[in-house]
Order: C-alpha cells, then structure tokens, then sequence
C-alpha cells in the first residue's frame, strides 16, 4: 500500500501484544514470564545438574565401591576417589575420599552412564553459589551424600525402575546362594 | 592515525581516515569477535576480522579423550544448536565403525535437528532485527517460541543447551508420550506465530531500506569461498546437503529449499524465514510417521556401560550435517586405539566469515555491523 | 477544578503580601512558577523512565521493573540513588573542563523550555509573544553541548555520535521550522497561548494540512530529540553509546534527565500546537494538557518498542528529500485552504496532499522497498 | 518599582560584564575548542542584552541563527580539520607587535568617532512596544525589494553550497 503502512502493521503487532500480556494467558499472547524466585516453573525429571552420590538408608552404606570407573570415564576429570583401607591395611570396597570439583564439572551426565554399580545420578539443584572459587565449590563425600529417597523424589520413574531392577539382581543372587553352583562340566 | 589516504582525485582536499576497533568488547558482535576498520567518515574503507579470544583448543582435547567424552565438548561447539553438532560427530562415527542406527532413532535425530534450525533462525533473526535497532522486541518475540522448544529439549535430553543427548548408534533416551505431545503442540503453533513475526517485520519500510541492496554476495564469489547454508542459498545456488547427501533418513521426507536472488542482507533474512516454513513441514511428516521401537544399535550395547572400551576400527570418516548456520562436519582418523588420532571440525561460521570484508567495504559502519549479523556467526564455533 | 493550581498560586501570593512590598511579591510569583517547573520537570523525567521501561515490557509480553516499590514505582528513586553513587570516569586525555560543560549546557535549555508550555488555561509561566520562537531557539542549542560531549570525551566512538548526531539535528530542525509555519500562519502570532486559543473550536490536527504539518513536526520531534527510529546518535549496536559513551554517574544521568525533558516538551509542543492545548470537553485543562502529552510521549515509546533504526544518509535524505518538500508543499496547501472556503477547501487540499505524497515516494525510488520473489527448488 | 529596575539595572550590567570577559577569553585562550565555546557565551550575551531592551524577537532570533548555526559550523570546522583542535596552536607569530599597535590606532578612532556623533534617540521609539507581527507587515509592504533580493541571495548560496559539495564527491556519490 503507501509507503508508511509495513511500518504501521508492524506497531499494530506490537500493539496488540501489548493488550494481550494483560487479557491473554501465557500459551496464547499474554505474559509468558515466570517471577522467579516466588513462582517457579515445574522441573522436568529428566532435568540433570551436578552429581551426587545415593546412600541406602544410613550414610554408611553407600553404593558407590571406589572403583574409580567415574573418575576415568569423565571427560573433564573432575572426580578424584581415594579408596579406604581397614586398620591392618586391607583395601574396603569404600571410598575415603570422594571430591567433585563443581567449578569443573559440565553436568553431561557420563559419570551416570558408566557407573556400574548405581551409585552416583544426576541431582536436580540447581541453586548452588561459593563465596570463593576453590574452597566451597569443591564438594567432598558428606556433602555428595543423599538418600535414596531423595532420588525417589527427584527422578520417581527412573528410581523406580532402578530399584525394581537391583531388587531382581538381589533376589538371583540370593537365588545362586542358596542351591550350590552346578560343576562346569555338566553346564551346557 | 598513521598516513593520510587521499581517496579523492588530486587537487581534492585529502582526507584522514579514522582507525577503529569494533572490539571483542561490543554490544553487536555476537561474542568476542573483533573488526579493526578503516573508515573514511561514514564509509568502511578497510575491515581486517581478529579471531581466537574463544579458543578453547577443543579438537586437542578430542584427541586425548576417549570417543564418548568429546561428545558433550560437541555441544560447546556452535552452543545455539547442540543437537546438530552431536548429530554430525555420531554420524561420522557411525560411518567410521559402520553401525546401523535404528528406525525411532533416526526419526528423534530428524525431529531434534529441525527444532534446532527453528531454534537457530529465529534468533538470529531477532538479533539481526536487534543490530538494526529495533529495542529487543523481535528478539523477544523469538525467545518466546524458543524457550518451548528449550522446554522440550530439556524433558527429552536432560538439559537445554548443552543436550548431550546423542550416541554413535543412537540417542541416549527415548522420546515418551507427552514430549511428542508437546512437540506437536508447538510445531502446531509456530506457523500462527511466523506470521505475526512476518507482519512485524517483512514489509517494514525501515527494514527494507537498511537491509535491501546492503552486502550482495554474488554466487560466484559465494561458491569460489566455499560459503555454506542460508548465505549460499540467499544468493541463488540451490545447495543444501540435506538434499545432496540425503544423509539419515530425510530422502523421506517432501520438503523444498528456498533460494534467493539478489543475496543481499535482505535475501538472508527472508531465506531463513522461509526455511523455517519447510522445517514445519518435515517436522510435521516426521511426528506423523515416526515408528515404535528399538532406540540403541545391537552392536553397541556393551559400550553403553563402558564408553572408554569403545574402539573403531583403523581408517578415517568424514560426515557432514546441514547444520543451521551451514554445512558442518567432523572428520576423523582413527588408530584402532579408544582415542580419535585426529579430530577435525569444518565450522560454517569460520568459513562465512572469511569473506566479511568483501561484503562491507564501501557501506556504512551501520552496514558493516548488519552484514556481520546477516552471516549469523557463533564464537564457539568459529573459533573451536 | 479546572483553576486549582492557579488559585494556590494566588492563594500564596497573597498570602505573601500581606507582609512583603508588592516588587518582592512580583518576584516571587516568577519564583513560585519557575520552583513549579523545576520540580514538575525532574519528576516527568523520573517516572517518564519507568512509563517506558513498564511499556516496553508490556510490549515484549513481559513484566517491566516490578521489585522495586509496588508495581516498581520506586524504580526511578532507586535509579537516581545508582546514578549518584555510581563513580564518575573522566577519560584520561579528555579535556576536563569540556566533560564536565557538556551534561550541564544539555540540561539547562531542557528546562528552559518549560517556560512557555501552556499547561493550562493561564498556566503559562511567561507568555512570551515570541514563544514558539523563543523553544525553536532554546533547543537548537543543544547540538553545541553534544558537540562538547563528543569532542570532550575524546573517544573515537562518542566522536563519530557527535558528529552524526549534530548532522541530524541540524537537518531536522529546517522541516520542524517549515512544519509550524502554517499553523502560525492561521493562528496569527507566535505565542504559545495565542496558538490554543485558535484552535477553540477546531483543532489544527483536523484540517488536512494540520494534519500533514503535525505528522511531519512529530518525526521531526522525534528526530531532534535522538529518540528511535532515529536514534542515530546514541546507537548502542553501531557506536557503542554514541556521544555519552565516556559518561558514567551523575553526568550521564543529566544527558538521560535531558533526552527525557525534551521528549515530553516535544510532544508537549506538538499537542499545543496541532492537539488544541489544553481545549477539551469537561475534565480540568492542565488534565487535557498532560493527557495529550503523554499520548503522544507513549507513542515515541511505541516507536521505540517496535521500529529498527535509520541509517545516516536515509537519515539525511527523508529529512531533505521528502520531509521539506512535503511540508514546503502544506504551507501552500494551508494558504490555499485558509483563502477558500466550502468543498474545495478540504476535498482540494487533502487531493493536493495525496498527490504531492505520491509524488514525493516516486521520486524517493531508493527508498521504497522493492518487490522480492524467492524461487523453490525441488530437488 | 524601583528597586526592581535596579536589580534589572544591575543584572544588565553583570551580563555587559559576562560578555566582555568572554569576548576577551575568546581570543586569548590557548585551546581553539574553548575559544569556540567563549564565542557562543558571547552570541548568547548579546542575546541576553537584546531581552533586556525589550526586542524578543531579535533576540530569539539571534540565538537561532547564531548559536544554533554559525556556532555549529565554527565547531564542525575546528572539529574537521586535522591538529586545530588538539589545542597546542601557536598563538602568536612574529608580526604580533605590529598587529597590536594597528589594532590600537583601529580602537581609538572608532571610539572618537562613537564619542563625537550625537545619537538622536527619539521618545517614542524607545517606548512603542514591538512585536513580531509589526516586523512581519513592515517586511511584507514596505521592505518588500530586499526581502525579494535577500531570498535570491539565500537561493544561490544554497544552489553553490550543493554544486561544491557534489564535487567532492564524484565517484562514491551515486553508491
């Protein structure tokens, strides 16, 4: 048309979104802006941040074995085990030392993936702040430490599907405990 | 402010040009990029790009890790589309180790790359509409629709940005229900809102005055600096690798390639509007058709457990993805051993870039600062 | 009602006769108008600031600043207490004495121009008989203190803000002229309040060339004050900041206390002018008055939320090439509109008008957005 | 009311004052930037007299041309041009003692002259209040021929101003 109107139609878009943000709900033109701290969005489950590791019941009896498996396979290498060993220097299927340095690590979740033993998942916190760069930043054992139930409440399906399957590993080696293995000659 | 450069004819009075730094700090450069210009007055006389401030030797550090870690370094590459980054390395990868990817997978990875090139040209025309002036409207209007396609990545992958949510021979999780629920939803709405989007903007006489006959890329000099993606398609040559290779599965899908004709700023803009428009289209037939399934190739269950053990065979790959911002590829020589012997990344926002001088000299600084918007660069991924 | 702020000035006027000689009574009534300004100025400014933040949120389907205060209405304290606490940076080879002339020389003919806005009926505080004179004359000065700014802060980039931006004002301030020459010529005299009193029973904006010589006085406004579409001075994708790029604190608070004045005299201007004043059916005159101006003041905004910027040559040439012309063109259109009289008066202008519009677009070729057509290809 | 007049009085001695300082300043500051800006302090003063007397058009008018023009293009001409502005021009050369004592023989002959003529100030010409309109009618009827020939003028300055700045400019003009 003449020559001002594509600048006009254009106004008239902003116009309208202008009277939508204050009669429209958010999915069709209005305010789509969440006020954060007061109200806050839904977390998807899948959400992942940085890892923590799942104790069943009492902090003593964590699942993660010191295998170092975690350590090797995260590509920035941010993790670092110590195992522990008993007073007459046997080596215990437990980690004395377990650090994660938060400023390094990426969230990319390998370290879930690779752990055979399901002992480290992905926490959905988020919320995390250090007044200085190395001290607090750093998280040791205790503070990666958190209840199973925890990760139920975060991740329900997978904990779920996690825990169904560690039960059935459970139930056959109780199984295999129970009858005396067969010798290998007649295994077919 | 060394020598004076007399640009007009003897016995004109001899101007003095003005030395200046678009720096790597600067409100329209796109990330840490700097433009050492000469400028007569208004005019561009000379432009000489400076990269490198965003190095973060990413290739070497592919070297030294292991296959599956360098995955999420992908993301880091162009970090407006992590899907098509890890969706080339997992190809080139595929083809290294010749894995066979499962049907529902290929269809997530089609469905994820097109949300990503929605993702992708939206904003960057909301940030060319932003170096034009317009007060962040467009830009926000874009940021709209691309926090639900956001939303979506996060249900589905884990995390917005950084998705790390493919792996050679597949995808790491499954697509459920509600995401393909949310999908369709949003895949339903963006035609409505790519019109208003176009109302604001298309006819908009400012827009037409600043962008029309502003940085014409005539194809020959666009084919001659192997320039890829939109800019190439804004300047008339029909070249678009999903069509050329019919990488994965998209032979399958009916969908057209827009060209342009004059390949100035203007042509760039409209072309990626209208790739927009065919994207909806594949994504449409891609929820359509997308069948139940297997998400995992057979022959890499064992490494789900344990990436590291994971060893291609000797030789070397190439694979490439026509990726939003152009034709990105990875290639990689592999020894046998769990480490890549060379890891390579051909980024389409460094080679666009090559010719930025070519595009500016003669116009505006205003030109010079659209120009760089038009050819739509990520510092992540120029400088790797 | 319509009296109210004029009974309290009289109210103390009187007051302060009772016990002062009747000289020192005429001062202070200069004084009691000039501490009105002083203190209606500054506030416009403050809560101008927050108007556009919250609008041009609203635009962008967002809140706006909502923390500060109840709906954020602290938000311009707030912003002035940073702006005061903030540290001032003088550049080190820049010329001090000129950083520091520039904010003051760009404040004060802002507020000297207050002077001769007529806010209601008999709020004037000086009805000078040259008044429209007396704001074109006051603002041009300006471009000297942005010239102080750029060449004060010696910096490559607020260099070339000045620049542009003194070419702009300079050019914009000729089709500003011209556009108020008709509605001059039909009102008969200069002053502000002779201008309202003309347009008692029909506003200017509602003849044909009232309504071209507004439209072109508005951009021409916008333009003089450095506001988008035109906001070539201040460009912050292309030049940083423009010629407040080396300001930080108070400094910098004074040019934005400034380019917020002047947009609400602009529009304050154009409304007395082409908007009959302070003319209006029931509500109390100065309401009129503010409502028309912050009308207009919201639609600079609009532009703001909505439109990208003007190169500096389009810039020059929509200015020489088509806003002269044009409105060159509606002083003829406004004589020969005022020497008529029945159906040709406005059929004949408003036809002349479309024609010399017409005209103009074709002979701005460049311009005008060309047609595009974009091939697909299949294979 | 007289001790407004005095005050009036006195303000109006103050700016004399303001302009002669910044008139002197105009000359004799190092920085031709500032001396640029002593300029436009002066224009504004003269404007400031031309208030007092009661002529506000002259002195509206004044700024407008003056300090919203010329200034501009003083500035735009110092700003432009390379190391005038940078503020170490040499003030003064060799011939500045000749130069002094020519500008004090200019000096005091106009000042016998100014002295000795007798100004014949009628009363009503002081009184009579002048507004616009009144210079308006008088341009239009009876100094209409100059009126006439000043716009010719103004027309060819323009039409020059063009063709000089066209050729500056050949080759990139049409781009």
């Amino acid at each position: 048309m003449f020559y001002g109107s594509g600048v006009l139609r254009g106004m008239l878009v902003t116009l309208k979104n202008m009277i939508q943000s204050y009669f429209c709900k958010p999915e069709d033109g209005g305010l789509f802006t969440s006020q954060y701290p007061e109200k806050r969005l839904p977390e998807k489950e899948r959400f992942r941040n940085f890892p923590f590791l799942i104790y069943d019941k009492e902090p003593e009896n964590l699942r993660c074995v010191a295998c170092d498996i975690c350590a090797k396979e995260c590509p920035p290498k941010c993790i670092y085990i110590i195992r522990d060993f008993d007073t007459d220097g046997k080596p215990l299927k437990k980690p004395k030392i377990f650090d994660i340095d938060l400023t390094v690590c990426m969230n990319c979740g390998i370290c879930e993936e690779a752990c055979p033993f399901d002992a480290i998942y992905m926490d959905h916190e988020f919320e995390i702040s250090g007044r200085e760069r190395q001290g607090s930043l750093l998280y040791h054992k205790d503070d990666l430490l958190k209840s199973n139930e925890h990760f139920h409440k975060i991740r329900p399906t997978d904990a779920a599907a996690i825990d169904t399957r560690r039960q059935e590993d459970e139930a056959k080696k109780q199984a295999v405990k129970k009858e005396p293995p067969k010798p290998p000659s007649t295994a077919s | 402010m060394e020598k004076t450069v007399t640009l007009q004819d003897s016995g004109a009075i001899d101007t003095q040009t003005l030395d200046i730094n678009i720096g790597p700090q600067h409100p329209s450069t796109h990330g840490v990029f700097r433009m050492n210009m000469k400028l007569d007055g208004e005019t561009v006389v000379s432009l000489k790009p400076v990269m490198g401030y965003l190095h973060r030797n990413h290739e070497q550090i592919a070297e030294n890790m292991f296959y599956l870690g360098s995955m999420p370094y992908t993301d880091r590459l162009d970090y407006f589309n992590s899907m098509t980054n890890n969706f080339v390395y997992a190809l080139t990868v595929e083809k290294l180790a010749q894995i066979e990817v499962p049907e529902r997978a290929d269809y997530i990875r089609v469905i994820m790359s097109e949300l990503t090139r929605l993702v992708n040209h939206v904003s960057v025309t909301g940030f060319l509409l932003n170096d034009l002036g317009a007060f962040f409207t467009p830009v926000l209007y874009a940021f709209r629709e691309r926090e639900r396609i956001l939303d979506i990545f996060e249900e589905v992958s884990g995390a917005r940005m950084m998705c790390n949510y493919f792996r050679f021979g597949g995808v790491k999780y499954d697509l459920s229900g509600e995401a393909l629920v949310a999908i369709k939803d949003v895949v339903s709405r963006f035609p409505k809102f790519l019109d208003e989007y176009e109302k604001l903007l298309t006819k908009n006489e400012i827009l037409c005055m600043r962008c029309q006959n502003v940085g014409i890329l005539s194809p020959e000099l666009a084919i001659s600096a192997s320039i890829t993606g939109p800019m190439l398609r804004a300047s008339g040559v029909n070249y678009d690798i999903r069509k050329v290779d019919n990488y994965s599965i998209y032979d399958r899908f009916k969908f057209r390639v827009p060209l342009g004709k004059v390949g100035d700023v203007y042509d760039r803009y409209y072309v990626r509007i209208l790739e927009m428009r065919e994207s909806l289209k594949i994504l449409e037939q891609a929820l359509k058709e997308i069948p139940a399934g297997e998400i995992m190739a057979k022959k890499m269950a064992p490494f789900v457990k344990a990436p590291r053990n994971f060893k291609p065979p000797l030789g070397e790959s190439y694979a490439r993805v026509e990726a939003p911002k152009g034709e990105l590829g990875i290639y990689i020589v592999s020894d046998g051993t769990p480490q890549p012997w060379r890891y390579h990344v051909r980024a389409p926002s460094f080679i666009n870039l090559t010719i930025l001088e070519d595009l500016c000299v003669g116009h505006k600084v205003a030109d010079a600062v659209v120009i760089l918007g038009s050819v739509d660069i990520v510092l992540g991924e120029v400088d790797r | 009602m319509d009296q109210l702020f004029v009974g309290i000035k009289t109210a103390l006027l009187s007051m302060l006769g009772t016990f002062m000689p009747d000289w020192l009574v005429t001062v202070h009534s200069v004084l009691i108008s000039a501490t009105g300004i002083a203190i209606f100025g500054p506030l416009t400014m403050m809560y101008l600031t927050l108007i556009e933040r919250k609008v041009v949120a609203r635009m962008q389907n967002r809140l706006g600043p909502n923390r500060v205060g109840k709906f954020g209405l602290l938000q311009p304290v707030a912003d002035g207490i940073k702006m005061l606490t903030k540290e001032d940076i003088v550049p080190y080879k820049a010329d001090k004495l000129l950083h520091l002339l520039a904010p003051i020389t760009i404040v004060v003919p802002a507020l000297m121009v207050f002077a001769v806005l007529p806010f209601g009926r008999g709020m004037i505080a000086a009805d000078l008989n040259v008044g429209i004179l007396y704001f074109l004359a006051v603002s041009s000065t300006t471009t000297i203190s942005i010239f102080i700014a750029g060449w004060g802060s010696h910096n490559k980039f607020a260099l070339l803000g000045a620049m542009r931006a003194v070419a702009q004002m300079v050019s914009y301030e000729v089709p500003m002229v011209l556009s108020l020459v008709p509605a001059l010529m039909i009102a008969g005299s200069l002053s502000t309040g002779a201008i309202v009193a003309a347009q008692a029973e029909r506003w200017f904006a509602f003849t044909p060339w009232g309504f071209v010589a507004f439209i072109i006085f508005y951009l021409c406004g916008v333009a003089e004050v450095n506001r988008s579409p035109f906001d070539l001075a201040e460009a912050e994708s292309e030049i940083v900041a423009g010629f407040h790029t080396e300001y930080s604190g108070m400094k910098f608070a004074l040019f934005y206390m400034a380019e917020f004045m002047n947009t609400f005299t602009i529009s304050a201007l154009a409304a007395t002018i082409f908007l009959g004043g302070w003319h209006g059916p029931f509500l109390p005159s100065w309401f009129w008055f503010l409502l028309k101006t912050y009308i207009l003041i919201f639609v600079m905004i609009w532009f703001r939320g909505t439109l990208p910027r003007l190169r500096i040559d389009q810039l020059m040439g929509l200015a020489w090439k088509f806003l002269l012309p044009m409105a060159l063109v509606n002083v003829v259109v406004a004589g020969f509109w005022y020497m008529s009289s029945g159906v040709i008066r406005t059929f004949g202008s408003i036809a002349c008008l479309v024609v010399a519009f017409m005209v103009l677009t074709a002979l701005n070729r460049p311009y005008v957005p060309e047609k595009r057509e974009y091939t697909f290809a299949e294979n | 009311m007289t001790e407004l007049t005095f005050i009036a009085q006195l303000g109006i001695y103050a700016m004399m004052f303001v302009v002669l300082a910044a008139a002197v300043a105009a000359v004799t500051l190092r920085n031709l930037f500032h001396c640029a800006l002593a300029l436009a302090g002066v224009l504004i003063g003269v404007a400031g007299m031309y208030l007092a007397m009661h002529a506000e058009f002259l002195a509206m008018v004044q700024i407008l041309i003056y300090v919203g023009a010329v200034m501009t293009l003083i500035i735009f001409a110092i700003m432009l041009t390379q190391r005038l502005g940078a503020g170490d021009v040499a003030q003064n050369n060799k011939q500045s003692l000749f130069g002094a004592v020519a500008a004090a023989g200019f000096v005091v002959t106009l000042g016998g002259i100014l002295w000795k003529t007798p100004w014949p100030v009628k009363e009503e010409a002081v009184t009579s209040s002048f507004s616009a309109s009144d210079l308006g009618e008088s341009l239009m009827t009876t100094y209409v021929l100059p009126f006439e020939i000043i716009a010719i003028v103004l027309f060819a300055v323009l039409i020059g101003a063009i063709v000089v700045a066209r050729k500056d400019a050949p080759k990139g003009a049409e781009q």
